[in-house]
């Protein structure tokens, strides 16, 4: 099972923080966000949004980079910190 | 450069912080320590509490790779960066950053660069809660624009 | 702004003042605070003590005339300094100066501002004893270059 | 009495931070040093350097200033804090 992490207000929108998604096969993410707003309009649109970035594994990666079923795929929102 | 980099979710005493930081140092005559803390208020109203998020690992990561610059950029004998998350309520510290140098405008500036970095562009999202509910909250324009400051500037010393 | 301003001939402890001062804000989320203590060694070798002299009353109004300056300057809520005269050794505070603003630049500049004029604008003497006897130090030439970084440049905030 | 203060190296080249003089009537800083010169030349042209500057009863003042018996005059070398 992939896991995939929603922060900030993504995580509000998604009803919690954490969810995982089991992939057969890879995707890209924007596959993934695909799958996502397929089921919840809301959350897709904001998964790709402009200003939403992508990491697998604790880096950042564009909406091109193939996720399989071992990742950890985490949806950053603009950042807010201090 | 000698560091350290603590995310926690439990209050901190700033102070105590700083005591042993300046306390462990064998050279540097000059200490600069930023600390934020929660406001009473906000441009919304009165906050009755503050949310902290961050993404253990990612987070620090990108906070070493900052000190890691800023060694680069500056002569720095050590650097320290605290950083709260989780519920806060107002006058809780939320962040600390401590630089020292032998030099007083590395450790003023290198303070300056990694508040900039901790503001607009480290792996935080924080939301307030007040009487209007809950709202995420984003770097205003000029947290942007500071942190852009460093981006051409040449090292300084 | 409140304000504060201590001359004082005897050791003082960084941190009980920067807590003091964190505890008495009422709004200001932004501290800033500099420290600087004696150096263990010098460019002229190892340092054994450091002697400062003050004007008493001359020097403190020279300093409360630069913190109706920082004041008119920047959005502040308070400003402390703090520096020590007579007989100092090495890892000894000579000098804290606190500013807390709710803008974070405003704080790193006042605090910055202010460290400028005490190095090389403020009535204060220092003296170095080493192996080699005792020498007047006087600011290097970056310190003056530092300070007239104020003369032209407009308020920040 | 004018009470007479030396400040960082002037006060060891004058061997201690105060001394007093008499000033029978108001004379100028300059011919107060001149005065001091005429005792100790090395402690005289320390005081006229270029780089000394005046204060009278806490306030910078040139060295024509008029100084009388009254008076705290201090001589303040080139400063060095923090």
């Amino acid at each position: 099972m992939a896991k995939l992490l929603f922060f900030g207000q993504l995580g509000d929108l998604a009803g919690g923080i954490e969810r995982t998604m089991a992939l057969s096969a890879a995707h890209a993410i924007g596959d993934i966000v695909a799958l996502i707003d397929a089921q919840d309009r809301l959350l897709g649109s904001a998964l790709a949004g402009p200003r939403v970035r992508y990491a697998v594994n604790g880096e950042i990666v564009a909406a091109d980079f193939q996720v399989t079923d071992a990742d950890e795929l985490a949806f950053l929102p603009p950042v807010s910190g201090g | 450069m000698r560091r350290r980099v603590r995310i926690v979710a439990q209050a901190f005493d700033p102070e105590a912080e700083i005591s042993i930081f300046r306390r462990s140092l064998e050279a540097a005559g000059a200490i600069v320590t930023f600390t934020g803390q929660v406001r009473a208020s906000s441009a919304d109203g009165h906050v009755s509490s503050l949310h902290l998020q961050h993404y253990p690992g990612m987070t620090e990561r990108g906070i070493d790779a900052i000190l890691d610059e800023a060694a680069q950029r500056w002569p720095l004998e050590a650097a320290l960066v605290i950083h709260r998350v989780g519920d806060m309520d107002p006058f809780d510290p939320i962040v600390l950053v401590a630089t020292a140098s032998a030099h007083r405008r590395a450790a003023f500036e290198a303070a300056d660069f990694l508040m900039d970095y901790l503001k607009s562009r480290a792996l935080f999202w924080k939301s307030e809660t007040n009487a209007a509910g809950r709202i995420w909250v984003e770097p205003r324009a000029e947290d942007y624009a500071d942190a852009r400051r460093w981006d051409d500037a040449p090292g300084g010393g």
